[in-house]
């Protein structure tokens, strides 16, 4: 079950980043790829245990740590992508008017001749 | 025309990912390993994992896991990390002129 | 935008529970669920809760942009001299250097109470500076 | 004396923090003199770390103590060692060059020595993940200083490969899930172990069937290599690189065309040598030669100087992919040509990329059409020769030598051969039309700066002397001298016996590369009527739009996926082979 959303999570993701106009969408399209990816690992890395990873008394079947630490960091880096993309895409809203990539594409190919 | 193309061609790579996805992943989720200790030389996530549960705490001495992992055993990846976030908040601030 | 004095007050009371929250996230870190990403990006919802309910202006005078960038580079130096001490007292780089005390309790587990502090404050003024320069009002 | 090998990334790191101080306290020269110095100390190090490298062989550094597979390990053997010394030598020039064009902040240099600092990470990293976070610092830097001047083209350049970057970062974490899933681990070197100690059968993974566990590392090594192999930009993932090199400011250009493409190979490289699939590697074989003519062929019908040095780094990746390639049947003649092509193609396209951007930055114009019309200081004409006859693989520059080393791999086949003759006969064409920029004009410089023209028209400013003496120097040291200088790095980088490095300066060669000069003067000269204008012209406006380039990153790892298979030839055996 879990697999089946990762794996319509990534083809929306995918689908959204390549087929969308809107240049937000396309970065929110990276989002859920990036969501995607974390719910992946940690999603595998329950599947080895049953406890969290909280070593107080008693606990001994945890699940794996490893994928959750290394998600934050993804997390992280997925933020900082992000942020970097939106303010991008604000200058450029700000010097086009416009966030639509076919409607660009056009602008910057008419100003080349 | 030309965004018909376009969405043919995505909806035929997409389907043809999934199918190779599908068909390398779906064997390694169909069972798991019930004697941990049989696992050879790191052959899979069982053995990390085991080595934490066991040595973990005492090594780094911080009861959540997840935390020894972030800053203690993988401190590399947090330091990394950081730097990723001061480069970007940089970066933010010189395309929103915002300074 | 006019102001509704309901978000206002709200806010006003909440955002000091959510500072305390976030510390909370920090400070237990190691024990506990929680750690210095995380009560950090507590801390800057907090900042973010401050901007859009009484605007990025009176928040930028109650925590100046300078003081949060100070914060930020402090922060990255920290760490960053953490890691060098580990080399210069002979353990390794990134290596813990401080004793580990008694597991259990929050005065433990060597530095790595420090680098989620040092955490914590990196990411709450990271994200407070990103909020502040991308939630500019025209 | 391994307690250094953290030093190599902490110093800039340390330095971009006293930067972001320099720019709270606005002073520029603080953070000019600290960028100078760190990357100054890198090299200081590098140069200490040397003999120590010769007699162990290679170092391990574990951070924090951790031993490996709980850890993160630093692995620093001469590949690691020649290819930082290229990415600081290169990084430095660089440095140089943007102090003396007088128009950055602090920022600038914040930036700039992060990138540095990525790339040595990416290089010396051996665990995946670890490498995951480095390429994402050079990526978030990269995106930043492409788009540092804020210009039009460069907004859009930076976004673009920002967007297709994301994508292809994506498929690297979803190849790291896989490799976790098989492998239990992220060190490169534990996996190389793991997968060599298993012989012919399968790791022990959570897995009934071996082929399953082939299949799903067939598509991790694909998925990983289309994932750093965008910002290596071979043929299906090269689409960004023209846009983003020639938008960016031009010593971040020297940087990326320089060092940025030649690191992300080398960690596609080593890739590929710990997870041990000769499949895709006999792929860049055809991939190599395929993009080395087909960039070669848009970069005939640019007129943008910078963006037509852009399409040379692309057509170069060719080339050295292409060596690479070779060497999937084994041996080490393949990569060491690898090697030696990479190393000499960052000095000397470094060294167009600043002597071009001076000019730019002198006369103010950078289209070649226009300025041929305008004189540029002819003391830049020599640097720009030697970086022109450099590229087009003549004598006595490091470009034949390492040119000659790649195209004698290709012996038995003559297709592919003549593929790489044709992209080595369009490469030097299109540097004659370049240096139509260096020729004097009627016109003098129209520069707006006043004081840019004042310095440009007397004596030439050192930080522009300074670095681009130094490329040029090193580029004929390296051609005079390929033994002592590219082949002892080389030759003990890839394992070979130091008898191995062939000499390029045979009479066979030398005539060849005349033979070429004479064919591209030709070339050019057909270029230059009115009928073939009208067709280069029809070619440049064909661009590929945004969605059309992420549809090819996605059809990438499909056809990667299939062919890598395909040429592996059956799944599970020959795959642990190597």
């Amino acid at each position: 079950m879990a697999g089946a959303i990762i794996l319509i999570l990534i083809l929306t993701g995918i689908a959204g980043v390549v087929l969308v106009d809107n240049l937000i969408k396309k970065v929110m399209s990276l989002v859920i790829l990036n969501s995607a990816i974390v719910i992946l690992f940690v999603w595998s890395g329950s599947l080895t245990g049953s406890e969290a990873p909280i070593m107080l008394a008693g606990a001994r079947d945890i699940v794996d740590p490893l994928p959750q630490a290394i998600m934050l960091t993804d997390i992280v880096i997925g933020i900082c992508v992000t942020a970097v993309a939106l303010a991008i895409v604000l200058r450029i809203y700000e010097r086009w008017g416009t966030v639509s990539r076919r409607k660009l594409e056009k602008l910057m190919n008419e100003n080349d001749d | 025309m030309k965004r018909i193309l376009l969405l043919c061609l995505t909806c035929l790579l997409l389907a043809a990912l999934a199918v190779l996805v599908l068909d390398a992943v779906v064997p390694l989720f169909r069972s798991r390993p019930a004697n941990t200790e049989s696992a050879g030389n790191w052959g899979a996530p069982y053995q990390l994992r085991e080595y934490f549960s066991l040595h973990g705490v005492a090594e780094s001495g911080a009861l959540n896991l997840v935390a020894a992992i972030y800053l203690g055993y993988r401190a590399f990846d947090t330091l990394g990390e950081t730097i990723v976030l001061v480069i970007s908040v940089a970066g933010v601030l010189l395309f929103t002129g915002a300074r | 935008m006019k102001e509704s004095k309901i978000v206002v007050l709200v806010s006003r009371k909440l955002v000091p529970y959510i500072l305390l929250f976030g510390l909370y996230l920090i400070s237990y870190g190691h024990l506990s669920p929680g750690g210095g990403f995380q009560g950090g990006a507590v801390l800057s919802s907090a900042m973010l809760l401050l901007c859009l309910s009484r605007g990025v202006a009176a928040t930028r005078r109650l925590f100046r942009y300078r003081a949060v960038s100070a914060v930020e580079i402090t922060a990255f130096a920290l760490f960053l001299a953490m890691a060098a001490a580990g080399t210069a007292l002979g353990v390794s780089f990134l290596g813990n250097f401080l004793p580990l005390g008694r597991i259990g309790e929050v005065p433990s587990s060597g530095f790595i109470l420090f680098l989620n502090l040092i955490i914590g404050l990196e990411v709450g003024a990271g994200i407070t500076l990103i909020c502040y320069s991308l939630l500019q009002e025209e | 004396m391994t307690e250094a090998l953290p030093l190599l990334i902490l110093l800039p790191f340390a330095a971009s923090v006293l930067c972001l101080l320099a720019r709270l306290l606005r002073r520029l020269l603080l953070a000019q003199v600290v960028a100078v110095l760190s990357l100054g100390g890198i090299l200081l190090i590098l140069g200490l770390l040397l003999p120590v490298l010769h007699s162990q062989g290679g170092l391990t550094y574990s951070m924090g103590g951790w031993p490996e597979p709980l850890g993160i390990a630093l692995n620093f053997d001469t590949l690691a060692w020649s290819s930082s010394v290229m990415g600081t030598v290169v990084g430095l020039c660089a440095l140089l060059f943007a102090i003396g064009e007088r128009k950055y902040d602090s920022d600038f240099y914040f930036f700039f020595l992060l990138l540095v600092a990525g790339m040595e990470g990416v290089i010396l990293t051996g665990d995946l993940f670890n490498m995951f976070v480095f390429i994402e610092i050079v990526s978030i830097s990269s995106y930043i200083l492409i788009a540092y001047s804020l210009s039009r083209d460069s907004l859009w350049a930076c976004l673009r490969y920002l967007l297709l970057s994301s994508l292809s970062i994506f498929l690297f974490l979803l190849g790291l899930f896989l490799v976790y899933r098989i492998m239990g681990t992220f060190s490169l070197r534990l996996i190389t172990a793991s997968l060599s100690s298993a012989g012919g059968t399968v790791p022990p993974a959570a897995s009934d069937s071996a082929s399953g566990t082939a299949k799903a590392l067939g598509l991790a090594v694909a998925a990983l290599t289309v994932g750093i192999g965008l910002k290596a930009a071979f043929v299906p993932l090269h689409t960004w690189l023209p846009d983003a090199h020639a938008a960016a400011p031009h010593p971040v250009s020297a940087l990326l065309s320089g060092v940025m493409i030649k690191v992300s190979f080398l960690a596609v490289w080593r890739i590929l040598a710990a997870l041990g699939t000769t499949g895709l590697q006999a792929l860049f074989r055809w991939i190599g030669p395929l993009t080395a003519l087909l960039a070669v062929g848009l970069a005939l019908c640019q007129t943008d100087s910078k963006r037509l040095l852009a399409f040379h780094s692309v057509s170069q990746m060719g080339l050295i992919t292409a060596a690479f390639g070779a060497a999937a049947g084994g041996g080490s003649a393949g990569l060491s040509a690898s090697l030696a092509h990479i190393l000499s193609h960052s000095l000397f396209k470094s060294l167009l990329f600043l002597s071009v951007g001076a000019a730019i930055h002198l006369t103010g114009e950078r289209d070649l059409q226009r300025s041929s019309a305008i004189s540029t200081p002819p003391w830049l004409m020599p640097f720009f020769l030697v970086g022109a006859l450099s590229i087009s693989g003549l004598p006595p520059f490091n470009g034949f030598v390492s040119k000659t080393l790649v195209v004698s791999l290709f012996k038995s086949s003559p297709l592919l051969a003549t593929a790489l003759r044709l992209a080595a006969v369009g490469t030097a064409a299109s540097m004659i039309k370049l240096s139509g920029m260096f020729r004097r004009g009627r016109m003098e410089p129209l520069a707006a700066d006043e004081a840019v023209v004042g310095s440009g028209r007397s004596a030439p400013s050192p930080f522009f002397l300074i670095p681009l003496s130094l490329l040029a120097l090193l580029c004929l040291a390296g051609g005079i001298a390929p033994r002592f200088l590219i082949g002892s790095l080389v030759v003990s980088a890839t394992g070979e016996p130091s008898g191995g490095f062939p000499s390029a300066y045979t009479a066979e060669h030398l005539i060849e590369s005349g033979i070429y000069a004479a064919l591209a003067a030709g070339v050019y000269l057909l270029i230059r009527t009115h009928r073939a204008s009208r067709v280069l012209k029809r070619i440049r406006d064909l661009r590929l739009s945004l969605d059309g380039s992420l549809v090819l990153i996605v059809a990438a790892v499909v056809l990667f996926v299939v062919l890598g298979g395909i040429l592996r030839g059956g799944f599970p055996s020959a795959l642990f082979s190597r």
